[in-house]
């Protein structure tokens, strides 16, 4: 296994002492809890609380969209893996000001099942009210008809910038909810992988993609996708992802969408600028206006190979929200 | 007789049962999963049993309730995490009880059962651990009468027998449901873990 | 060959297509030249310019940096291959603003070669004054007695934001110059390799490197390093990297240094933290004060796994040039 | 005689030449390189030769300019940029001659191989290209009074020695340099570039 670590077991570990020694002045772990990690940076009084949570192994997600303008905190478990309903608690618990805790978080078994206790426990508990919203959108992993059983994917990064700023503005639980909501009903994704990764403490691949294939919708833990196809073009992939994602979600002549080319963790950022540029003929061929690109890596598989087009189709509201600023260790708008 | 003691020791092997079969459990759940299976069951019922071993506590619902929230702080995977379900339903049959008999456990796993399926909305014959647990306590309350030793011979053939007819089942829950008809003919992982803990159960009684 | 292209003799100009896709708000091409990037961000009257070129293959290296408070002109030739002195030329005629141009870039044959030929055309036909500092901080490349002979890597980069700085305070070519050469005698960096990388036009890697096997000192085309060993854990690989570094470049107790973990490629970020964690250990073990970290992809080899270690030590010039507002498509300081 | 025409002829033998063996350039800086050696020779010599069919002009001064620009343009490689300063320091003795026999363009390629010593500071027994280049200009100055074919013979004879003894060197330029004493036994893969350029040279030569 060829993994600049130590101990596998150690991994998680060892991360989020890196993040904390390179970034201690923005971010910190709760009560030394090298699995819970906050925003230092300081919110108007009051503000509604975000927080998300789930496994390692997918930087910059969770853990680095905590910061200003977006998360105020991150539970995580090991790599893949969610962490517990106590942790989750636990965060909620530090991220309320009063005034409620958004849980905005993919869509998978263990994360829904342990985020539901958690809510529980703070609401018997500590009288903390929470509103729940899940990111399911990986057009690839389910069909429209049962959407509510997709994936939550790098469309995610769109739902915490949306929610975050919201918060950020001083809206209450139900309208920051509900604009995250609003957000996610206007975002798909869906991906490709090129190559398999490995969970350090399993020490060899989950699942293999032969040389000459590429998987298409594969899902961010290796779930396998709709088809494997003997390797593309760049142009004949995106158009292809295009078609299902467009299927799930009609861009009109006029309409303005932020398109992400997310890289999974092995593919570089010349492959994704090539990917874009398919998109951008494709998209502007269609007379849709382009705003906001958001190329690089936003949601990994650690060193998978292959990538995940998003698009986020904007109303006024939606583009003011992804326009407002945030600055977190990993992630800013900035430049973008 | 169930108590703290023959509780701890029944974990204790549990526990050996699954770092025994940890690469075993990685390799199911890396057909049709993310492979943390074998890793999630070591590392959590070692935290159980760790738990046990430490605690003064002789009320079995307080040590169910115990196992329950150490087993999901160190594996909160789906799995894990449906296990301490589990053992949070069975702690309220057990709750104030020093002791159980085979029929008291009987009911507090049904309970177990009962909870896993009121918070997943999942039931069995859907390709899951439910498979193995769910006629494991069934025959646990039917064999009660028998003895604690037969009655967990039966429970564990049944968890097996449970475990193997997921093969022919379709997958609707979890990262196993996302390959559809290509995991027909594979065991559930889950329900494998199922019956390697009835199993553990079973030779604990025998001794 | 697994990439996200189409036809590899197209890879470049549709990369360079890519990024005027996305950011063609703040790039642009010379005369729609594809192969020369030149800066919109308006800047001061009579600024110095400050040019590089190099290979294709390395983004955000070295187009990625043509922005605002860094580079206002870059040429690229073929991946891992210089533009022609032609280009270069072209680049540095649209970059003057009658104060002369800084050529800043890495120590390579070709490179050189072409910009020595380019420098002269442009002071013959055009009399334009520039100025050359070529980046040579790779210490595996050359022992310190021949180091001008090293190679130029990932601290390339922090020359062109201090550089870039001293040029936006309207510092003359001389000064511009002179404190990129400060800057650089206070760089120094060191990679490992774990995997190699694929030129697109010649579709199979250049070199291997053995599953259980480390290029310890490889340079960022592949460039053999100063030994091949045997998978290292992270805090062994950063342990033998500093003290070379720290041979090279001493640093006291009470000094301060910004340090980058550079990913080459296909390294994911968690390995890059884990790396960052060790350093900070270390150095701060030693009195040494770290500050802006930089860890993430800076400059990369493609699908290259593995990383690289920069000692930026700073003084106070060199820390107030470091701090000062960048942002380019592909970088911004702002959370830094 | 060379003269725009059998230049023309000359450069489309040397860009075949390149192509067919683009492939086995591409392998032989692998070995100590980055492996685009065949890219820029195939692409450089075709860039030059296409300059040439294109160009109406007759002085072989600008003729070798220009083959100089077109092949920088095309392959800026290290190779490329001193196989351009070769055309160019060719070009300063050529400058204002329609035609030129074998004594002349023998000066001429001896002016190119001190274009590149002065600009890149290597001299021959480093184990570049210069290996090739060096003795195949003295070769063809003194056969040059034994006719075109013959001479060109002796040059690409001459080249290719010297190609051949670069195996024993030591690099100390480019990328080759960072291999040390590794490459040691290797040829230099430009040096080989160059005996291939005389052979095709020659060939043309004999038709
Ligand atoms: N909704 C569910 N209801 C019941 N059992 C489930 C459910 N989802 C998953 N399982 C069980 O959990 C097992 C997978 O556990 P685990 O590997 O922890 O999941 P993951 O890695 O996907 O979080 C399955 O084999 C199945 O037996
Ligand atoms: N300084 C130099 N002087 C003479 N020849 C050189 C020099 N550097 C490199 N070469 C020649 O160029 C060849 C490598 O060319 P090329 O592959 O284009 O280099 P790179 O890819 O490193 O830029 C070598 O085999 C050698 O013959
Ligand atoms: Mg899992
Ligand atoms: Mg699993
Ligand atoms: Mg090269
Ligand atoms: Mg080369």
């Amino acid at each position: 296994m060829k993994k600049i670590i130590n101990k596998p077991a150690n991994f998680v570990d060892e991360v989020m002492e890196g993040i904390v020694a390179a970034y201690g002045d923005r971010v910190r772990f709760l009560n030394g809890d090298r699995r819970i990690l906050l925003s230092n940076t300081p919110v108007r009084e009051g503000k509604v609380g975000i927080v998300t949570a789930g496994g390692s192994g997918h930087l910059p997600v969770f853990l680095g969209y905590v910061g200003q303008g977006m998360l105020d905190g991150c539970a995580v478990g090991n790599v893949f893996a969610s962490p517990s309903a106590e942790r989750m608690a636990n965060t909620i618990r530090a991220c309320d000001r009063g005034n409620g805790v958004l849980c905005l978080y993919g869509n998978y078994g263990g994360d829904n099942m342990n985020f539901d206790m958690a809510c529980e426990m703070v609401e018997l508990e500590d009288d903390i009210q929470t509103r729940t919203v899940r990111v399911k959108d990986d057009v690839a992993s389910a069909p429209a008809a049962e959407a509510s059983r997709r994936r939550g994917v790098a469309g995610m990064v769109y739902a915490f910038k949306a929610a975050g700023a919201s918060a950020a503005e001083g809206r209450t639980l139900n309208e920051v909810a509900q604009v995250a909501q609003k957000a996610l009903d206007n975002i798909r994704t869906m991906g490709v992988a090129l190559s398999p990764c490995i969970v350090p403490e399993v020490g060899k691949p989950t699942f293999s993609i032969a040389e000459n294939e590429v998987e298409i919708g594969m899902g961010i833990h290796g779930e396998p996708g709709i088809e494997v196809r003997p390797m593309m073009t760049a142009d004949a992939v995106v158009d292809l992802m295009l078609d299902k994602l467009l299927a799930d979600l009609p861009l009109e002549a006029g309409s303005k969408v932020s398109v992400m080319v997310n890289g999974l963790g092995a593919t570089p950022k010349e492959e994704l600028l090539i990917a874009y540029r398919r998109v951008h003929q494709v998209l502007s061929g269609k007379q849709v206006q382009l705003v906001m690109p958001y190329v690089g890596e936003f949601a990994t598989s650690m060193e998978m190979a292959g990538f995940s087009l998003t698009l986020f189709k904007l109303d006024a509201e939606l583009e003011a929200l992804l326009r407002a600023p945030a600055s977190t260790p990993f992630f800013t708008n900035e430049n973008i | 007789m169930l108590d703290a003691k023959t509780l701890r020791t029944a974990l204790q092997e549990v526990s050996r049962t699954m770092t025994a079969n940890r690469q075993y459990l990685i390799e199911l759940d890396q057909r049709n999963g993310d492979g943390d299976l074998g890793i999630s069951m070591d590392e959590g019922f070692a935290a159980a049993s760790a738990f046990l071993d430490a605690s003064a506590e002789t009320d079995l619902g307080k040590l169910f309730v115990g196992m329950s929230k150490a087993f999901n702080e160190a594996a909160p995977s789906s799995l894990g995490t449906i296990l301490s379900l589990y053992m949070m339903g069975a702690a309220r049959v057990l709750k104030g009880r020093e002791t159980a008999d085979t029929a008291a456990l009987g009911e507090a796993l049904t309970a177990g059962v009962a909870k896993i399926m009121e918070r997943t909305g999942s039931k069995p014959g859907e390709k899951t651990v439910l498979d193995a647990l769910d006629p494991a306590a069934r025959a646990l309350s039917e064999h009660a009468a028998e003895g604690a030793s037969a009655a967990l011979q039966a429970a564990a053939m049944a968890a097996r027998a449970g475990s193997d007819s997921t093969a022919a089942m379709k997958a609707v829950h979890g990262r196993a449901a996302y390959y559809g008809d290509k995991a027909i003919g594979l065991v559930d992982g889950g329900s494998i873990a199922g019956a390697l803990l009835f199993e553990a159960l079973a030779r604990v009684a025998n001794q």
